[in-house]
């Protein structure tokens, strides 16, 4: 019974996601022109291109993205790595606890 | 041309992909998705080409250098002798 | 005899200093070509994941230790605040671009994103390999 | 203000928690005693000050605005900082503070203190880093590094409970965190941004309707996190698994920080589409179930996980009104709760420290043993349960009003029955911890350490000031709600410019 | 045998040859000759050359830069791709036949090659021509076990001539 | 349709196959198997999608972490669903 | 001419990846399908990147997909010979039409 | 046709169907990380422009830049990509080692039996 209550809730998330990224967004392929409203060819995406080499300065427009537009971002991930690494390794930390 | 060459190594990605659902041990499987591994990085290798981009080809090298690790490790875990020795 | 048989043994102990200097080559060429710190830090891990495969956890300890890959690990975190500091001091805002930028498509460019790189690819070696031994050292007395 | 203190508030414990794996090392060297509990008091304590050093100017009006890397918003990220992001900023700091003074003596005897102060110092950070960011990416990112700390906060002590509690909470709330990230990615499919400020300016009152699935994506992953009602199977097995010290924080700080992020991304970001009354359902059905789990509880943490749950009710039921009293009452009672959860899950912890059990059929009679433990107790009882001279009488009374203004009779019924029910099971476990036939083997508990209590009377002493003086709390309160009411305000802050 | 052999004395000329060949690695990788990159490179391939040339070479420099062992690696060369080439018709006409005429069994073959470069070499060329494939290393008394598709010969003698002749007698001249 | 989206699509299913494959099969070690050949897939399709930088990184977590990780799990436990 | 050579390489390698691939899955037991897998990899992979090198005459795509097939060239026979070794320490049986099985009778 | 949208959604409903109704940790973890492959498929999808090339200055396009403003896919989803696949790697080592551990202690990597230990 809970088994099929989750079958049927995993079909309809499914169904509903398939249906709104098939309708609400547009056509795959259409990069520039993806925002609501009447700024086209403006998205934030279209003027990173354009500003990004002078701006930072680095051949690969992803790696400004990655530690100039959005380096918090990645100072994030690097904590979440550092997070997960002492996870880690206090689930194996030595044996014995002293009681 | 490079992309009906393409076409070629999807079909055999798929023959390989066929072996490795079916086969009946693990090496099977193992040695289906080793052939898949490979014909992928010569599928990366002429995207490259085809995308005209010399720097794209480090992905597969990435995969050149890296691919026999997982093999390795679970070669080792069959012979039953743990990871770590 | 631990590891693996002398074939893989020696294939590993070649491949061991070009897998290294590539995923050095990777993490230094991050604003340049695809990459960057993490996928070049997890190849040099993945480098010493090879030797630990080949030739079981003893000698790999011999290239990096526990508390060896403990230390880089804080080094690299350190040295990334650090970095964006220089930004809060020398400019308005962390993380600010503030030394040269240098010509475009030259190693040399780009400001302190190559250093950050850098940091990040110390920092997830380090990691990586402290993940592996973590998970490869537990249970292990009660094995023996 | 101090400069750059909304980078530095994050950056602090941050560093401090990259430098602790080195610090214990070097303790250990060196021999000196102590070294990792110092230092994280000391980190805890500067990033206190910086945060309360952001008061003046906010309270004056003013949105902070912090550009990281000098980057305009809609490109970059930003930290902005309104009303509502310092008053919860200032909770965390607070229960965080309170919390690294507790374990000081109440983690001694554990080992891995190493990772245990680490993993505190990063779960400061992350929720420092949803509390104070103005992107939604951004706010996903610490989220997980919030959540990442708690699983292995939870399992910290590593015994049957802890890992089967740890196991069953990463499950559920990975599922959550990626229904987050998608919801995130849905929304930049549609709108294209990332910035809460260009977010609202776009929607600009009129959400399209199509956005109902990442609405709906976004209340289940934030509902994950605060564990309202259809989702919250985990948190009683977590709150009763993990120690003490790390419970009391999550029911004080990480449920705060889940609240927050609810009321930031859905309820202001969404609010347009009538999420109000949706939030105010599933709070009045939270409480109710809350209540009644939590009067068959015979563990004194699991019936204050329950309690939480009810509580929780509370908090939406007051801001899903949506008028100015509700949204008052709302974040005031989210102000008491942290106070008096973490005071009672810090009593839990004592008791667990001195007598070893936490189950209420073991316990009896530890009047005479602890009567200070036991009059804060009491305290914390009668304020969790309303009664006047308490805060909790304070905001919940705010909220009942709020409903009667609004004409919702059924809701404010519902409230002060669920009212009554906390005040019996709380009577009930203080009647079978602190009075009644004290078993011969509880002859000898002393009294709480000295180290353990400051922070308990200190709490219970907020809960008095706040009861008898409820105008201070509503005036703590009040840029919090009146960023929630006008998000002009933060707009215009956000994309005016530098 | 192991890496870090102490007993095998290090030449002095080892690690400068690990350098270079890291260094030449790195050119081809970035493909260019910009000073900047030949700096760097150099910084580079000195660390990782400091931390692994243990592992790279053993034995001596001088006796590696022989005339006449890189000559027969450049004779190796053509007799690999004929040896590969046979191989390959063999296994695709196996493949392709309707009925499958294969006789698989693994079989042993004893080599003269004793050093750890050698039997590695030896092996691996063994399982890269398809219908051969080396599946065990006996390393007392150097023999490989090999997976042979069409078995001919049992008798050692016979399997190392027809499997392994045509690569060890290049090889044991360029690794001895 | 032009041939370049074509092979993107049927790369598309051969990978939503393979995740399938992974996914339903009982023995954990050949789900592992798979998911690393659904990897490299996932890894093409980026590249496809002329995201090289997410495909290297793909690549490297695929090749070097993901399987060893997994590989290290079920040795420590066990093998069969 | 230089593209003729490069089409004919590509075609080759192509021929033989598909071949390969059909005795993976034809072939009775695992030594038998990593024989095929050599054909891949040889056969296909190898050739089809030397055809990819030479196909846009001598420029920078050359010497790195040189480098690539080199790697492949000396991994994939160690990940063969790890995984038949395996295979046969945890005891997959050869093919029962096999002739002789030298392993399993000295066994060391 | 927007086949990628419709897969990348399919792999998100797979991992959850996983995710939710598989009785084994491992297999759960693996559901987790076909999910989150889903997600980024979706959001690299979204960046997409048709016949565009990687958002890397290289070769001839050094003189050109307008041009490669005007062929480059979008750089931000990338960088989200990037972020989110380490903390996709960081769940599952945590989550994995989490196994290990359980698995020691119980004998059984079924969550609903660990569950009905307890009682």
């Amino acid at each position: 019974m809970q088994r099929a209550l989750a079958l049927g809730m995993v079909v309809a998330i499914g169904v509903l996601l398939v249906f709104t990224v098939s309708t609400n967004l547009l056509p795959f392929g259409s990069f520039p022109s993806r925002q609501i409203g009447e700024n086209f060819d403006n998205s934030i995406g279209q003027q990173i291109l354009e500003n990004a080499p002078q701006q930072t300065g680095a051949a690969n427009v992803v790696t400004s993205v990655v530690w100039g537009y959005r380096g918090y971002d990645t100072l994030g991930e690097a904590t979440v790595l550092f997070t997960a690494v002492v996870g880690v390794v206090m689930i194996f930390r030595a044996f014995g606890r002293r009681e | 041309m490079i992309l009906e060459v393409l076409i070629i190594i999807f079909c055999a990605c798929l023959i390989c992909a066929l072996r490795a659902a079916l086969g009946p041990t693990a090496p099977d499987r193992v040695v289906a998705i080793d052939a898949l591994v490979v014909l992928m990085i010569s599928a990366l290798v002429l995207l490259g080409v085809y995308y005209r981009a010399p720097i794209y080809l480090d992905v597969a090298l990435v995969y050149a250098f890296l691919a026999f690790l997982g093999t390795l490790a679970i070669a080792k875990y069959l012979e039953g002798r743990g990871i770590e020795t | 005899m631990a590891g693996m048989t002398v074939i893989v043994r020696t294939i590993a102990r070649l491949l061991f200093p070009f897998t290294f200097l590539f995923g050095a080559y990777i993490v230094l060429h991050g604003h340049l070509t695809p990459g960057g710190g993490f996928p070049g830090g997890v190849i040099i891990a993945a480098s010493v994941v090879m030797l630990l495969l080949a030739y079981g956890i003893e000698r790999a300890q011999k290239r990096m230790g526990l508390l060896q890959a403990e230390v880089l690990e804080s080094i690299g975190g350190v040295a990334i605040v650090v970095l964006g500091l220089f930004g809060l001091l020398l400019g308005a805002f962390f993380l600010q671009n503030v030394f040269p930028l240098g010509d475009l498509g030259q190693l040399f460019s780009a400001g302190n994103l190559p250093l950050l790189y850098l940091g990040v690819g110390i920092k997830v070696t380090a990691g990586i390999i402290l993940i592996f031994y973590a998970m490869l050292f537990a249970f292990r007395e009660e094995k023996e | 203000m101090i400069p750059h203190a909304p980078i530095l508030a994050i950056l602090l414990p941050l560093f401090a928690a990259f430098l602790m794996p080195v610090v214990g090392i070097l303790a250990r060297r060196r021999g000196i005693k102590r070294a990792r509990e110092w230092f994280a008091i000391a980190a805890v304590l500067a990033e206190l000050v910086i945060v309360a050093s952001m008061l003046p100017a906010v309270v004056g009006g003013q949105v902070l605005v912090y550009q990281l890397g000098g980057w305009q918003p809609p490109w970059g990220i930003n930290l902005a900082i309104d009303g509502l992001n310092l008053l919860v900023a200032l909770i965390v700091v607070g229960i965080s503070a309170l919390v690294a003074i507790y374990s000081f003596v109440y983690m001694e005897r554990d080992t891995g203190l190493d990772q245990y102060y680490t993993l505190f110092l990063l779960i400061l950070a992350g929720m420092m880093g949803v509390t104070l960011t103005g992107d939604i990416f951004n706010l996903y990112v610490f989220f997980e590094i919030m959540c990442i700390s708690s699983y292995a906060l939870v399992a910290f002590r590593r015994n049957w409970q802890s890992i089967e509690a740890s196991i069953k909470y990463m499950i559920v709330s990975s599922l959550g965190t990626s229904f987050i990230l998608l919801s995130v990615a849905l929304l930049f499919g549609q709108v294209g941004s990332l910035n809460i400020g260009d977010l609202m300016q776009k929607f600009g009152g009129v959400v399209p309707s199509t956005l109902i699935v990442p609405l709906g994506l976004f209340m289940t992953g934030f509902g994950i996190k605060i564990a309202m009602v259809p989702l919250h199977m985990w948190q009683p097995d977590a709150y009763q698994a993990a120690p003490s010290a790390v419970a009391a924080l999550f029911s004080g700080a990480t449920t705060t920080v889940g609240i927050y992020a609810m009321v930031r991304v859905v309820y202001m970001l969404f609010g347009i589409l009538g999420v109000g009354m949706i939030l105010a359902g599933l709070g009045l059905v939270s409480m109710v179930l809350g209540a009644f789990m939590a009067l068959v509880q015979r563990d004194l943490k699991r019936l204050l996980a329950y309690s939480g749950i009810c509580q929780l009710g509370y908090i939406l039921l007051g801001i899903g009104l949506g008028t100015t009293l509700g949204i008052q009452g709302g974040l005031f009672h989210l102000f008491n709760n942290a106070i008096y959860k973490t005071m009672l899950f810090m009593i839990a912890g004592t008791i667990i420290y001195q007598v070893g059990t936490s189950n209420m059929d073991k316990l009896g009679g530890l009047w005479n043993n602890m009567p200070v433990t036991a009059m804060a107790f009491m305290i914390g009882a009668l304020a969790i349960s309303g009664v006047p001279p308490m805060n909790g009488f304070a905001s919940k009374w705010t909220i009942y009003v709020a409903g009667i203004e609004e004409g919702q009779y059924v809701f404010t019924i519902i409230a002060l029955v669920v009212s009554a029910l906390t005040l019996a099971y709380f009577l009930k476990a203080f009647n079978s911890i602190f009075l009644g036939q004290r078993p011969k083997h509880l002859k000898n508990v002393k009294e709480t350490p000295i180290s353990m209590l400051i922070p308990i009377l200190l709490l219970a002493a907020l809960c008095l000031v706040f009861g008898v003086l409820p105008h201070l709390g509503i005036e703590l309160v009040r840029p919090a709600q009146e960023a929630v009411m006008n998000s002009g305000g933060y707009i215009s802050a956000v994309l005016g410019g530098v | 045998m192991l890496w870090g052999n102490e007993a095998i004395p290090m030449a002095k000329g080892s690690l400068f040859v690990a350098f270079i060949c890291l260094w030449l690695a790195w050119i081809a990788l970035t493909g260019s000759l910009n000073p900047q990159e030949l700096g760097v490179g150099a910084i580079v391939a000195a660390f990782v050359a400091v931390i692994s040339y243990k592992l790279l070479f053993h034995g001596g420099m001088r006796e590696k830069f022989e005339p006449k062992r890189w000559g027969y690696a450049l004779a190796y060369v053509p007799a690999y791709i004929w040896a590969e080439l046979k191989a390959h018709a063999s296994v695709i006409y196996r493949i392709l036949h309707p009925r499958m005429p294969i006789k698989p069994g693994i079989v042993r073959v004893p080599t003269k090659l004793r050093s750890d470069f050698g039997i590695t070499g030896l092996a691996n060329a063994i399982t890269m021509t398809p219908g051969t494939l080396s599946v065990e290393v006996n390393e007392e008394e150097p023999s490989l076990y090999v997976h042979w598709i069409n078995v001919e010969a049992v008798e050692p003698e016979q399997t190392s001539r027809q499997i392994a002749w045509p690569f060890e007698r290049f090889l044991r001249r360029i690794f001895r | 349709m032009s041939l370049d989206l074509l092979i993107q699509n049927a790369m598309l299913v051969f990978l939503f196959v393979l995740c399938l494959i992974a996914i339903e099969l009982k023995d954990l070690l050949y789900s592992v198997i798979v998911l690393a050949g659904a990897s490299i897939t996932l890894a093409v399709v980026f590249f496809m999608l002329q995201a090289p930088d997410i495909a290297i990184t793909q690549a490297a977590v695929g090749a070097g972490v993901t399987t060893v990780l997994f590989v290290i799990a079920i040795s420590r436990t066990r093998r069969k669903e | 001419m230089i593209e003729i050579i490069a089409y004919i390489l590509l075609g080759i390698g192509a021929f033989c990846a598909i071949v390969g691939s059909i005795g993976i899955v034809r072939f009775p037991d695992v030594y038998n399908r990593i024989h095929a897998n050599t054909v891949v990899v040889v056969g296909g992979a190898i050739v089809m990147l030397l055809g990819a090198s030479v196909l846009e005459g001598l420029s920078s795509y050359t010497l790195k997909i040189l480098i690539i097939a080199f790697f492949i060239f000396l991994t994939n026979p160690v990940s063969a010979h790890a995984i038949a070794r395996a295979a046969h320490k945890s005891g997959v049986k050869l093919w029962r039409r096999s002739v002789v099985d030298k392993l399993e009778e000295e066994k060391p | 046709m927007d086949l990628n949208y419709i897969f990348a959604m399919l792999l998100v409903a797979l991992g959850i169907y996983c995710l939710l109704l598989k009785r084994n940790l491992i297999k759960i973890i693996i559901g987790l990380a076909v999910l989150t492959d889903g997600i980024h498929l979706f959001l690299i999808s979204i960046g997409y422009r048709l016949g565009g090339t990687a958002p890397i200055v290289s070769g001839e396009m050094f003189s050109d830049l307008p041009g490669f403003a005007a062929h480059a896919v979008d750089p931000v989803p990338q960088a989200l990509v990037l972020t989110s696949i380490v903390i996709n790697i960081c769940i599952l080592a945590l989550a994995l080692s989490l196994a290990i551990y359980a698995y020691r202690h119980y004998g059984t990597l079924d969550p609903s039996k660990i569950r009905r230990l307890k009682e």
